[in-house]
């Protein structure tokens, strides 16, 4: 068996047992029910929902954020152990949704948490979702859902992020840019 | 040894307690020492008498040529030499604590010397009237020494001591009367040898003036409703003295009455009785008390109670018990009273007070290396070898409440701020604790004397 | 000395039946959720679910760790839950159950319960602690009933040796059949409920009330080391039961049958701690969650009162 | 040699206090003093059938001594009974010394004298072969620790502790004194005690006034106060030697002088005799009581407290069997406890010496800091806690074993529960105390404290590997009762009902963890700053506000269920006692109303009630 | 003996006596209980004379004619008895005075006193 054996079987597993923590901010939570349940079912592809950071692989982020959530998102998401994953519901994580023009929201979440994978909808329904389960299974088996590894590889650039969406303050906002230009 | 005629005992302290005023009119701190040498005097010749007394069995010696009937007659056997030592060498250690004191009046000394010489006369006479003089003066005594304080409190315990002491002295002057009345004698062997002429009901009514009267000394329960303020309202050192002079006398006195006046089987129920009474209510009045003076007055009377009851077994065991309870209950209650002050400011903070106080009560509680402990296993000895187990446990409850209010003491002495006693007292208090702890790791030196002390007293002898 | 081939035989069979064991444990894990999700009338996950899952644990790439206290817990959760096997009669196999008796297997169950709490404990966090406190409490509480009757028992067959026990109740007469111990069997039950920490007494560890309770900081191989903990646990709690009360799984007896009584033993015992571990997972399905103090209460007093009575009737049966 | 030993003792006492005012030299002297009973104990290994290397035993100690007191005669002998509970005592007090040696400061020679002086008492005690010695050393024992309790300045402790003292020393001196006038004598060798009603009523006065230094419930009201309120080294002396010497006297007295046919006489139930079965019975309920109680408490010395109470009971229901399988369980137990509860309170003295607290909830995080300390305490809450590969649970085997031989039916499941209850303690030690969010960062605890704690864990270590040989300390002791020694091997350990095999549990132990360790180092790991825990997101600088420390009021939910029924049994009994006592004394201070008119009509009537009853009776 | 001639001494004794104690039991003054102990003692001291006396005896002065005389070892007690009964009576005096100037007042009443 050599190394690469090794990783194949690893996503092969890694795949067939996805635990999830979601982050119920916004409207999303209330898809994650019927998923569960006997309708849709999400156990049977070895999904389960999981307390804590610790022991969750998949981090579902199901709603808008606010500036204060995505501090405790980013704590979330450090808390979580490689191999890693993200997925973003509805259009509030893709572009801010319906609040596009909210001053406290964030518009786009990849950029400061790397995401593997986007459901459109202003709330997708579960089909989606289990879609989304399963397409995100394809990709880990793939290898292609590699989230965690282009964390870890820009890292700073993560983090200039976030301290821009932290510092509310302009003077802050002054120091961040001239570190950009060094 | 060299042969000391016991009458010196008494006759040295009244000659020099008479000169003491010349004394003062040279100096007034020369007063202090002088008492002091006349003290360790008398001590030495106690000790001498003793020693002999020891060697060659009991010493007799006629006053004034006249021969018993007439003439007083001084008998000292085992039990008088004992208590007399006792006595003598204690009331000179306390006396060391008046040194500390500023004020020095004559009067103090001169009726201290007084007190301890016919304490003394009380334990080592032969004469039934003779007995009531010394007691008288010990009395009188006691009353000046009580009233020294010049407080409030002092002049009220000593107006009531006065008041139960005269009542006392009158019941003893009754028995007197009817014992001289139809046995025309006063002395105690003599009496002893023709009690049974006496008719039944008026040996009988002698038997209790005596006892009544004797027994206001000897804080028998009935009769010693004036110790508590007597106690308390004396000063530290007056009390202190209190607890081993006057009161081992009475106690001495009722022992004599029982044993070789009037040795009939109710008197000793009836002692019994009143040990047994003096005992309970001592303990359980001490055990609410708040000032710790009264308390330890309640505490004397409990133990005087159960002395009362070993004398009232009239078996050899008892006996050697009650000895050793009054010495350990002189030794440790003249220690406790001097080392005694309010709870405000305590005296249990400096270990060199506290220890000795410590050991004091431990051996009053009856704890092993100490006089109290012999004295409780041979009392709890003797009631068990005749199956007394009422009695036994009466003696049990009431050491547990002992040990109650001691817990307390020992507890609330610790608090308040520090407090300094004079050098002098901390010095008396050392000794005293020092003589416990040899008597009780070494006490085949009491326990020799004892015996013998116990098998003459059964005897009905002196 | 000691002949070493009937050591190294001996060591060789402790070894298969311990692997044995982790292996019918993540069955049992996989087979309890597909219980579940079919009572949920949803399908569930595969039955080899167990495997996968174990296996994700272990394939993670980065683990924590909050300290050396934090690492003994994985270390001496999975080493006590074997200990306990291994002193446990199973299926006909006397492993090493003639060295100990039924109180050292009860305090071995408490070897892993305590270093898990070490653990989560010097975790720091404050859902661990609290998981900790309502895990012994419900040890306390189930332990009552479970020993009143496990004594019954004890002084009914004048024994403390499992191993003696099962010798006892080879030939079919179960201790389940003899009527006192029926009632006592239904007792054990509902302890064993407790001790399986399934749903109505799965208190320790909530998820929605205090994350996971002591797992909230184990993660990857530690929380797979704890995986196989909790799966051993299943079948060494289900074989404590098949033992006192079904007769460990001895039907034939080996001398008269050699090698085919191992066999049929085995799936006996295999059969009956399935069907103790489906009586369980049966109430799991269907019941809430009790809060701590009405398990207490539920274990002390009703529990703890129909043992009395058993202790009572055993008293008045063997008082000679 | 025992008088000189007993000379050299009184005189380190009078040099001891004499040097209050240094203490290190002051501890030397004591330490010196204290090893004269080890050599005492190593000198006399002889009669244990163990013969010791001479280097060992350099005194040497004749083994019996009459010395004639005046009063009384002192008759001192060593026993095989004397003996082992001389090895509890003796190794654990030069420990105790040399923990205090850091830990006392203020009055030190005052500390050595007390402790001195409560040795030479147990040991006096434990060489009695009379009544009056016997006696005479438990009292000196008795107020020694009334000293040394006096330190500690705690008003309820002080009172309860003196009163509790007399009322077992009165209780001992009311049953010497019974079985004196039935037999007319005190020397335990000629005591032949038949069975009437006195030597029934006088064995359980004996028994009972033993209890109270032993903590049985009724009895144990003083032993929390006491020993949560005086210095910890005394402490676990106290606790740990001391309090073993009730169950040295009950052994003495029940099995050695009265002797199991005499106890049986007075009727048995299932041959096990009717005094012995209520002393199990008493002993099960204090151990189930004592860890209930336990459980509850916040304070440390006094959850400590409560457990010694508890487990002491279990050593009164081997005793109160009275099997061979039994009385070995019981002194098995006896030893574990003497060592593990010595280390848990010199533990809680460290943790006091550095931190200056002592409520479980306000410590914490401390095993990080103090790791040394932590260990020790962890090995003897396993021991305490009897989890099974140490020698605390091959003692409570025994004891299971004794009771299930017995058909105690409704005695063994409260002992099983009270172990189970242990652990619940037992954890909120470690945790609250040791485990948590690192909350002082103070050093570790001084070489010589955990010097003396490390040694007193060794002894635990050996009889964890060797079971056996406790069997074999304890069959000349069993043989001198007419009881045949239980079999047993160094590591095997058999009852007729099952067996216990140490060397076993230990390997497949070994094994396991080999098992557990290959699966453990798979993975590599990397140790994650204390801060990062999940809280439901919440980030790290928020532990400045507010503790992560869950440990204050820990077993709320148990305390809910059972706090009412066990907070305040026993206490409210004796106070309702105390209470009136004090009314008898308010009626007898009555009496004295201070004015001489009453004292005068008191003697009148005095007078005429003696008149009276003479003249007409 | 002549014990029916000494009737009429033992009836003036016994009250003097009887007397004297209902002064101390019931009065509160000091004064009025040191005189009712006076009392007592002359009563008690009437008794001892009376005991000496021999029907028809002289007062036992030795004057030459040897006539009968009274028994005189009582009168002697008497002479000690009373001797001490005046000293006490000045020292209670004394205590009196002392109490006064302390407190103001001769009454020994219930509250003031130290009691219990």
């Amino acid at each position: 068996m050599r190394n690469d054996d090794w990783k194949k079987v690893s996503r092969l597993v890694s795949k067939k047992s996805l635990w999830m923590v979601h982050f119920c901010t916004g409207c999303g939570a209330m898809e994650m029910p019927p998923v569960m349940t006997s309708r849709y079912d999400m156990e049977r592809f070895g999904i389960a929902p999981m307390a804590t950071p610790r022991q969750a692989d998949v981090l579902l982020i199901t709603g808008y954020l606010s500036i204060k959530t995505l501090k405790r998102v980013v704590q979330v998401y450090e808390q979580m152990r490689d191999p890693k994953y993200v997925i973003g519901f509805g259009s509030c994580t893709i572009n801010g949704g319906m609040y596009w023009d909210s001053y406290n929201t964030i518009k786009d979440l990849s950029k400061y948490i790397p995401v593997d994978l986007y459901i459109a909808g202003c709330m997708p329904r579960p089909e989606a979702i289990m879609d989304a389960f399963l397409k995100l299974m394809e990709m880990i088996e793939k290898g292609e859902a590699i989230g965690w590894k282009k964390y870890h590889k820009y890292y700073d650039q993560y983090k200039r992020n976030q301290r821009m969406a932290f510092s509310y303050r302009l003077d802050e906002v002054q120091d961040i840019k001239e570190d950009d230009a060094k | 040894m060299v042969s000391v005629p016991p009458v010196l005992l008494i006759a040295l302290p009244l000659l020099f307690a008479f000169f003491a005023p010349l004394v003062n009119m040279w100096s007034r701190k020369a007063v202090k020492v002088y008492t002091l040498l006349v003290l360790i005097l008398n001590a030495t010749l106690s000790y001498l008498l003793f020693a002999n007394v020891m060697q060659n069995g009991v010493v007799y010696e006629q006053l004034s040529g006249f021969y018993p009937p007439i003439g007083i007659l001084l008998a000292v056997g085992p039990i008088g030499a004992i208590l007399a030592l006792l006595i003598n060498t204690l009331s000179t250690i306390v006396y060391l604590t008046y040194f500390g004191e500023a004020e020095n009046s004559v009067k103090f000394s001169m009726l201290y010397m007084l007190v301890t010489a016919s304490s003394t006369g009380i334990v080592i006479t032969g004469d039934l009237f003779n007995m009531f003089v010394f007691f008288e003066i010990t009395a009188v005594g006691s009353y000046g020494l009580v009233a020294s304080m010049r407080t409030k409190e002092s002049f009220e315990g000593a107006f009531k001591y006065i008041v139960l002491g005269s009542i006392g002295s009158a019941f003893i002057l009754l028995g007197i009367a009817t014992i001289y009345g139809y046995l025309k004698t006063l002395n105690f062997y003599d009496i002893a040898l023709r009690i049974d002429t006496m008719p039944p009901t008026a040996r009988l009514m002698s038997f209790i003036f005596l006892i009544i009267g004797i027994g206001v000394e000897a804080e028998i329960f009935p009769l010693n409703g004036w110790v508590p303020d007597a106690y308390q309202g004396a000063s530290n050192r007056v009390a202190s003295f209190f607890s081993l002079g006057p009161s081992k006398a009475g106690i001495y006195a009722i022992a004599r009455l029982i044993f070789t006046l009037l040795p009939i089987l109710s008197g000793w129920q009836l002692a019994l009785l009143l040990g047994v009474f003096t005992l309970i209510i001592g303990e359980l009045a001490a055990l609410m008390q708040e000032d710790p003076k009264r308390m330890l007055a309640y505490s004397s009377i409990g133990q005087m109670g159960l002395i009362l009851i070993a004398l009232s077994l009239h078996s050899e065991t008892a006996l050697i018990a009650a000895i050793f309870l009054m010495v350990g209950h002189a030794l440790a209650k003249s220690l406790l009273f001097l080392g005694v002050r309010d709870y405000a400011r305590g005296t249990l903070r400096n270990p060199l007070i506290a220890a000795p106080m410590f050991i004091g009560i431990l051996s009053i509680i009856g704890m092993p290396p100490f006089p109290g402990f012999w004295g409780k296993w041979y009392l709890m000895k003797d009631l068990a070898s005749q199956g007394a187990w009422l009695i036994m446990l009466v003696i049990i409850l009431t050491a547990i409440v002992e040990s109650v209010y001691y817990a307390r003491f020992l507890h609330r002495g610790t608090g308040g701020e520090k407090r300094k006693l004079s050098r002098s007292e901390t010095a008396a208090i050392i000794i005293l604790a020092s003589l416990l702890i040899l008597v009780g790791i070494f006490p085949n030196y009491l326990y020799d004397p004892a015996v013998r002390a116990a098998a003459s007293l059964l005897g009905g002898g002196p | 000395m000691v002949d070493l081939i009937a050591l190294g035989e001996q060591i060789l069979l402790l070894a298969g039946m311990v692997t044995l064991g982790f292996a019918i444990g993540m069955f049992f894990n996989g087979f309890a959720r597909k219980v579940t999700a079919r009572i949920h009338n949803r399908i569930g996950p595969p039955i080899y679910q167990g495997y996968i899952d174990v296996f994700k644990l272990f394939a993670k790439k980065t683990n924590i760790s909050h300290g050396w206290i934090f690492d003994l817990a994985a270390l001496f959760s999975v080493a006590g839950i074997t200990l306990a096997f291994l002193f446990l009669p199973v299926a006909g196999f006397t492993l090493l159950s003639t060295e100990g008796d039924i109180f050292l297997i009860l305090y071995l169950l408490a070897i892993p319960a305590l270093g898990f709490a070490l653990g989560a404990g010097a975790s720091g966090n404050p859902n661990a602690a609290v998981g900790i406190m309502r895990a012994l409490i419900l040890m306390l509480a189930y332990e009552l009933p479970l020993v009143m009757v496990v004594v019954a028992m004890m002084i009914h067959y004048n024994t403390t040796s499992l191993a003696t026990l099962v010798q006892m109740q080879s030939g079919m007469h179960w201790a389940i059949f003899v009527p006192v111990f029926f009632i006592g069997a239904i007792i054990v039950d509902m302890a064993l409920q407790g001790m399986l920490m399934e749903k109505p007494f799965d208190i320790a560890i909530a998820p929605h009330e205090i994350a996971s309770g002591p797992m909230v900081e184990f993660g990857g191989k530690h929380l797979g080391a704890l995986m196989l903990y909790k799966m051993m646990a299943i079948v060494v709690e289900t074989t404590l039961f098949v033992d006192l009360f079904l007769g460990g799984g001895v039907v034939l007896s080996v001398s008269q049958y050699g090698w085919i009584a191992y066999v049929v033993n085995f799936l006996v015992w295999f059969a009956l701690i399935t069907l103790v571990f489906f009586l369980a997972l049966l109430i799991n399905a269907v019941f809430p969650r009790f809060r701590i103090e009405q398990a207490l209460k539920f274990y002390w007093k009703y529990d703890a009162l129909a043992a009395l009575l058993i202790l009572i009737w055993v008293f008045a049966g063997v008082s000679i | 040699m025992i008088l000189e030993a007993f000379g050299v003792m009184l005189l380190a006492v009078i040099v001891v206090l004499a040097l209050d005012r240094y203490p290190r030299i002051a501890a030397a002297v004591a330490i010196i003093a204290s090893l004269l009973p080890l050599f005492a104990l190593t000198s006399w290994a002889g009669i244990m059938g163990i013969s010791l290397p001479s280097f060992l035993a350099p005194l040497e100690f004749e083994s019996s001594l009459v010395y004639n007191l005046g009063p009384g005669t002192l008759n001192l002998a060593i026993t095989p009974l004397g003996w082992f509970f001389l090895l509890l005592l003796a190794t654990s007090f030069p420990l105790a010394l040399l923990f205090a040696s850091s830990f006392v400061r203020n009055r030190a020679g005052g500390f050595y004298a007390g402790m001195l002086l409560t040795m030479l008492g147990s040991f006096g005690v434990l060489l009695a072969r009379d009544a009056l010695t016997f006696f005479l050393f438990w009292e000196i024992m008795s107020w020694s620790i009334l000293a040394m309790v006096l330190r500690g300045g705690d008003r309820r402790a002080i009172v309860s502790y003196l009163s509790f003292g007399s009322l077992s020393a009165m209780l001992l001196l009311f049953g010497f004194m019974m079985l004196y006038f039935k037999t007319g004598t005190f020397l335990f060798g000629d005591m032949h005690l038949d069975t009437s009603l006195t030597t029934l009523v006088a064995l359980s006065m004996i028994v009972a006034g033993l209890a109270v230094k032993g903590a049985l419930m009724p009895l144990h009201v003083w032993a929390p106060h006491v020993y949560s309120r005086s210095e910890e080294p005394f402490v676990a002396f106290l606790s740990g030697g001391l309090s073993k010497l009730g169950y040295f006297g009950m052994l003495l007295f029940m099995y050695g002088i009265a002797g199991l046919s005499l106890l049986s006489s007075w009727g048995t139930f299932r041959d096990v005799s009717y005094f012995g079965y209520a002393l199990a019975v008493i002993g099960a309920f204090t151990a189930f009581a004592g860890t209930v109680l336990a459980v509850m408490q916040d304070d440390l010395r006094k959850l400590l407290a409560y457990s010694s109470v508890g487990q002491l009971g279990y050593i009164a229901i081997g005793i109160g069997i009275g099997t061979p399988l039994a009385l070995t369980g019981a002194l098995f137990q006896a030893l574990n406890h003497t060592f593990f509860k010595a280390v848990l309170f010199l533990a809680a003295g460290a943790v006091y010496y550095r931190t200056g607290k002592w409520k479980i909830s306000e410590l914490g995080g401390l095993g990080y800091r103090m790791p040394f300390t932590f260990l020790a305490a962890l090995f003897a809450i396993f021991a305490l806690a009897a989890i099974p590969i140490t020698s605390g649970f091959a003692a409570k085997w025994l004891l299971y074993e004794a009771a299930i031989e017995k058909k105690f039916l409704f005695v063994t499941p409260i002992m099983l529960i009270a172990g189970v209850g242990a652990f619940l303690y037992a954890y909120k030690i470690l945790y609250g105390v040791f485990l948590g969010e690192p909350r002082y960062d103070v050093k570790e605890a001084p070489i010589s404290q955990l010097v003396a704690m490390w040694l007193l864990v060794l002894p635990l270590v050996i009889f964890l590997i060797f079971p056996g040989w406790v069997a074999d300390l304890a069959a000349p002791i069993l043989s001198e009762y007419g009881m045949q020694p239980i079999p047993h091997t160094p590591y095997v350990i058999t009852t007729n009902l099952a067996a216990y095999n140490t060397l076993a549990v230990i390997f497949a132990l070994m094994g396991a963890l080999l098992v557990s360790l290959i699966l453990y180092k798979w993975k590599p790991q990397e140790v994650v700053p204390h801060e990062d825990n999940y809280l439901a997101g919440e980030p790290p600088e928020l532990y400045e506000y507010i503790s992560m420390h869950a440990a204050s009021n820990y077993y709320e939910p148990f305390e809910d269920v059972f706090g009412p029924v066990f907070r305040r049994g026993a206490e409210r009994a004796w106070e309702i006692i105390l209470a009136a006592a004090e009314f008898l004394g308010n009626g007898a201070r009555r009496l004295y109303t201070g004015l001489t008119q009453d004292y005068s009509i008191y003697i009148l009537l005095f007078f005429l009630i003696l008149v009276g009853w003479w003249l007409l009776w | 003996m002549t014990y029916e001639l000494l009737q009429p001494v033992f009836i003036i004794s016994s009250a003097l006596i009887a007397i004297g104690l209902y002064g101390v039991m019931t009065k509160k003054n000091m004064l009025k209980i040191i005189l009712s102990i006076g009392l007592i003692d002359t009563g008690v001291n009437v008794l001892i004379v009376a005991m000496g006396y021999l029907p028809g005896g002289t007062a036992p002065i030795e004057n030459g004619n040897y006539a009968v005389y009274v028994d005189p070892v009582p009168q002697a007690l008497v002479l000690t008895a009373i001797v001490i009964g005046v000293s006490v009576m000045a020292l209670a005096l004394a205590v009196a005075m002392g109490y006064y100037r302390k407190t103001g007042t001769l009454e020994l009443d219930k509250e003031g006193v130290m009691k219990w």
